[in-house]
């Protein structure tokens, strides 16, 4: 491998990782367009606050935990030791991977990976649980759970020694479909928002800032090239080209698919569907973006996915499960249809494959849901995971924070006088 | 002395303003208030759901007129913000005990803004 | 060519292919904010389809239009098939652009570049067009009108053949006076919004949300890195660094002219001039970004295309041509004097090079005019293109969404109680 | 040096002057999101503004004023003549720098940061400066100032040329401090807005927007991996990794440190404090982002950093010294403590290196303090920089631009009916 | 011809509403107000200082109404508004001289909607 | 009982409340308002074409009393929202035929909160 190679290639990961980094901002201002304007402050601070303490547990246990090395092949679990620290010289350099990365071009790719998993649950329990309660959650995904599943596939865990293994190109299960079941789990614990489900049927309970969810979603999209790009884990043109045309039109099929599926149920051109419908495409490609050499599979994946995304909506509200950003329908249902899509179409598809990628989603469904489910219940029986009616009916902006996420946006003539007082 | 209130559709504000003025009544305060009548809100719809606040935005004029004006405005304001389809609003007319202008001072109708 | 400069080169084409893809955030948040509350729901729904529709139809019949292959050259038009599948082997990859960039890349690249193209019309008609007339004449325009445009020069079409070519190096004329023309014959057919032009003069509909709009050209300007830097189409250092810092500074130079004329015509400091102004140097230098050897010709350009932004608005306002956004002001006119700028200053500067700019510019404006004006003409006889005048009153928001941008924002303490209702 | 190399290391810089240059978003929002409503469109305007006048002012002085070459090495000053345009041939391409970058990579990305320290001191000044003041005083730090600054010491000044050379990897001194202490000087200057000091006490003046300020802040921390990443000027794998996991690692502790303090000190979750606390963070780890091979001490520093951000706001506010941002706290303190920090943990910590560190702060601390006062004092006996208390009452945007930022955001159902009028 | 104005929780705003509808009063008039009373507002807190607004946010109800129902809308929303809690809020009864329906032009108890 | 209503200048609103508050009167509701008057909206300006909404942003204030108190807050409002220039606003005292405070129940001036 020559110098200048590892150069490129390693470059191409750092990028990817900022790139990836970028997605949180992507989640934020989703989640925050989504929710309520009372409680807004809170879902923006809950997404700071992730990544930084899923940055910092990673580095601490996530990564050692996740590939912990060869000695744990074909394992369920293993751990290398605290922190992240580059062996010397060229071990942690260009040996660590062949010329691809450096060590710390492998870590913090990954730690971004990690965070955003843990990210997905934030919006599916937002508008009710306990601040202090959910970034407990956070912490022990990111540091403990996320890394395990990880492990299985990409840390060379069983899922990856299948006779015919596992594949999720850059974590359709693995990242999207975890994130998404302990989504669910959370939303099942925690119970809906006040006023969603009455008696006289299911509320709207409309989000504040639809240009906000716009642009989170564009920002996702533009993460997304770091995300499955990166995924390639070298710069190699044929396959990081590949993949950035699949993943786009995906994406963009996803946003057509949603479209239509859209208006064949509501008769309407419900925006908030076609963003989701986006990322169902994006979640949609991510286990497969290499694989489609054929980008018009691509486009199949990404179409399916946008038309699931209105009828998994209407179906979790029909279940009374929840979830004010989607975040169900987008990274679990789509994230297990990518994960057997696999199976379907392009360069892998084959029943034997197709009963791989089965094995697979089911198994890290049920581990993150079980797991998911019963950090959360405990925490529900020991601090307490859901903010009282009261607080709910004010807003957490208020009563976990004492700040509002807007101040004198009502004012005439720019007079903030009410706060002179 | 008099107060006229009235609850007229936001699009025929102006109409009612450039009515008034014609009249020589140039000087009133309105706000932004929300009916529920006759006309009924748009159902809106998302992720699915249907909602629907049932409500109409309007606008609320607040006129303080000397005796001699009631009449003029009423009509004027009747006629400016008629369409006859529902949801055109009401007209008021309330009373004023005393009224005082802050900047002059003065009282009763010699204080009145016209 | 070796395997590792190729590799760069690759790189650098699909990191500017992301690039330009913020674009269409950017876009969409400069359209948002510029138009009215009422209407935001539907220029974001817009801006989300049409990166979708555009890249889709790009890659069903655009790409093979645009770049039908050396039996066209010097021609009209040309077709090579339904698809965009990458050759087999080298002939996809290294050996597809001479070690510059693969198949996929190539694809990828200008596939954002159409859609870019139909974006800018979207601002232009906004806040009275139909949703489904939009969506058909961005499907129409991005598969058809602009491949034959970009053809007649990137496709080695009859532009490029001309004795002393036409030279656009970024798209000045094919992205930009083309979607400009285009938009500017939607506007005309369309008409204005209703209280635009009165008997009482010409009245201001100030957009709904500076700060996006801000947010908007910040990120076009980011983008635009991408757009001009990757038009470099290889990783050439000297190439692209230049093309960086032209661009750079015809921007800042836009941003500063346009400070000024606004100040001597309005006496007055007009963020969004200053903002269309930036758009106007970016479009100015977009044309020759690669010939301005000596930068201080990017900033005379700029400086130039910045003082035009708000003489060529009112312009506009006078001959009755609302255009909420002053997209035929920013891609228009600017993109027209950015074409004939290459005659005038750096390294091709000249007579012929001069009249071939002007023949390269009037065709493509003529064309782009001419069939906008007939897509456009034949919706409004056919399915009708404008909204009712009701429909119109009301927002577009709530008459083809049923859904408003904002929600709760007035509600003190945080409470949508009217949701409840 | 190989092509090829010199081809990768190149397309880094301009990448990550690409994102410096999305810092400017970044402080665009923050900044915005933090002023009330009546000044937003003027902060914005200033952002937009400066970034102009700032490449144009660097371009035509600033640059060969801060690298005037080796004759002046080790001193105070130095020029090498107007205007910025690159060597002919390989001296200002692959010989520019050793292969490392080309003439106009090193102007474009030098010229993002130079734009980036007057953009700091925007926000301490905001809400109650003259516009034409401040554009004055930006262009005249941004030509003069900061390059004298940075000639010091990245132009081969005095403070390289220490017995122990003073050490500052991308500019926690340079950039950031030295912007910290120039937004200090206004912010005293200008005395603070009307209404915060009172007779009854302190007065909070919230920010208009937190979800701007919120956004700001991810995008500052997106273009830090452009700042940091790109001070290695190469794309040396190693570093460049290393420097990407300590500025994330010192960014996310940053978050938790402020989390923490801001607790202890108001019993509450302050966004805008976790916010300052990640761009705390990210400052803190400017000046030795590069030395922290173990990446455990960015974490330490990052914390730290954290935990001062809410004791230095509330400092401040005691000195009575307004500061609407917290620009003072973040980029002066943290600048501070992150400059120091290179003594006390990484590669280079040791006694020696702490004096050389406090005498290179001290020393550009007060020469930027006292340069900028000395402006700010001038424009103000002269032009005069604040405004009149009516105008302040009534806010800026009205006063000085004669827009608002949001238009009929109050309107119900979309009719922004007042404009008709 | 009275007016009722009722200053309530928005929290109770959706149990006024229909209690009055089951009274038959469909029509009525409202807006958000702000008010000091015994409950006061909630203190927030921004970069270490605390502010308080000091007031709360409030709903108004106006409804115009044939004197025969003034009593049966007044001890409906006396009952639907009330908690027991400070902050309830009052209930008004003030004259009105005259009124007219700008669509239908009918004058008086005629043209009041009900 | 009364009610005053007074339009004020917002940047006036802290010390009628003020002085409200030092002759016992705590008590009261308020809500943005625009106003029509001698003074004018400032003009704006947007992308070369001028616009003036016309109106001035007032604050209203609203509040019950008992007689006895009708004077006093009438003089301490006129007097703290004074600035002798235009727009200062006015205040109007009208009739209240009863009231009722949701909470106590409690019908009269006995219910009135000061
Ligand atoms: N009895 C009432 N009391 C108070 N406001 C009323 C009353 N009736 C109507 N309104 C106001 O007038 C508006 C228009 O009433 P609506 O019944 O729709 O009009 P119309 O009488 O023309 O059919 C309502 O939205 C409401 O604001
Ligand atoms: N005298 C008054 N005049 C006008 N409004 C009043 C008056 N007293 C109370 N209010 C309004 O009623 C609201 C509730 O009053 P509060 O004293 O908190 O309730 P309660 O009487 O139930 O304790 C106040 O916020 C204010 O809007
Ligand atoms: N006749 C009136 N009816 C209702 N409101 C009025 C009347 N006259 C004045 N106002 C209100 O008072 C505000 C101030 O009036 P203006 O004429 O500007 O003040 P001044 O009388 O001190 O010159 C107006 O903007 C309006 O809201």
């Amino acid at each position: 491998m020559n110098e200048t190679l590892y150069t490129v290639n390693n470059l191409w990961i750092l990028i990817a990782a900022a790139l990836v980094f970028i997605m949180h901002l992507g989640f934020a201002s989703l989640e925050a367009g989504f929710v309520r304007k009372k409680n807004t402050v809170n879902i923006l601070f809950k997404n700071s606050m992730i990544i930084g303490i899923g940055l910092i547990t990673y580095y601490l246990v996530g990564f050692n935990m996740m590939y912990p090395g060869d000695v744990f092949a074909g394992g369920y679990f293993g751990f290398s030791g605290i922190g992240a620290i580059a062996p010397e010289g060229d071990a942690g350099g260009i040996a660590y991977a062949d010329g691809a990365y450096s060590y710390y071009s492998d870590f913090i790719f990954q730690a971004m990976f990690a965070a955003t998993c843990a990210t997905i649950v934030s919006g599916a329990v937002a508008e009710r649980i306990k601040l202090g309660a959910f970034l407990l959650f956070s912490a022990i995904f990111v540091a403990f759970i996320y890394p395990i599943i990880g492990m299985w596939k990409w840390g060379g865990g069983w899922l990856d020694s299948l006779d015919v293994p596992f594949y999720d190109f850059a974590g359709s299960t693995i990242v999207h479909a975890a994130g998404g079941f302990a989504a669910l789990a959370g939303a099942i614990v925690l119970g809906a928002r006040k006023g969603k489900y009455t008696k006289s049927g299911i509320k709207a309970i409309p989000g504040h800032s639809l240009p906000f969810a716009a642009v989170g979603v564009f920002l996702l999209w533009f993460g997304w090239f770091g995300f499955n790009g990166g995924s390639v884990l070298s710069a190699d043109p044929g396959n990081v080209s590949l993949v950035f045309v699949t993943t786009s039109l995906s994406a963009a099929a996803g946003a057509i698919g949603a479209f239509i599926m859209s208006y064949l149920l509501f008769k309407t051109h419900d925006l908030s569907m076609v963003l989701n419908g986006i990322l169902g495409g994006l979640v949609g490609i991510t286990a497969g973006a290499d694989l489609m050499t054929n980008p018009s599979w691509a486009i199949v994946i990404g179409f399916i996915a946008g038309l699931i995304i209105p009828v998994s909506v209407v179906f979790f509200d029909k279940m009374k499960v929840d979830d004010p950003v989607g975040a169900t329908s987008v990274h679990l249902v789509c994230g297990v249809w990518g994960t057997l899509a696999v199976g379907l179409f392009g360069t892998k598809a084959g029943w034997d494959q197709f009963i791989s990628q089965l094995i697979g989603v089911a198994a890290v469904g049920a581990f993150a849901f079980a797991t998911a489910f019963a950090i959360f219940y405990f925490l529900k029986v020991t601090v307490g995971i859901r903010v009282s009616a009261e607080h709910e009916l004010k807003g957490l902006d208020i009563t976990e924070h004492e700040m509002e996420a807007y101040s004198g946006m009502m004012d005439e003539g720019g007079q903030q006088w009410a706060f002179s007082a | 002395m008099k107060k006229i209130e009235a609850i007229i559709r936001s699009r025929k504000f102006d109409e009612v303003k450039e009515s008034l003025a014609e009249k020589g009544i140039h000087f009133f305060t309105f706000y932004e208030v929300k009916g529920f009548g006759h006309q009924k809100g748009k159902e809106l719809s998302y992720r699915g759901a249907i909602y629907d606040a049932g409500y109409i935005a309007r606008i609320k004029l607040e006129i303080i007129l000397s005796d001699e004006f009631v009449e003029t405005a009423y009509e004027t304001i009747a006629k400016a913000a008629h369409t006859g389809e529902n949801g055109d609003g009401l007209i008021l007319v309330t009373p004023v005990l005393s009224i005082k202008n802050i900047r002059s001072g003065l009282e009763g109708s010699k204080s009145i803004n016209i």
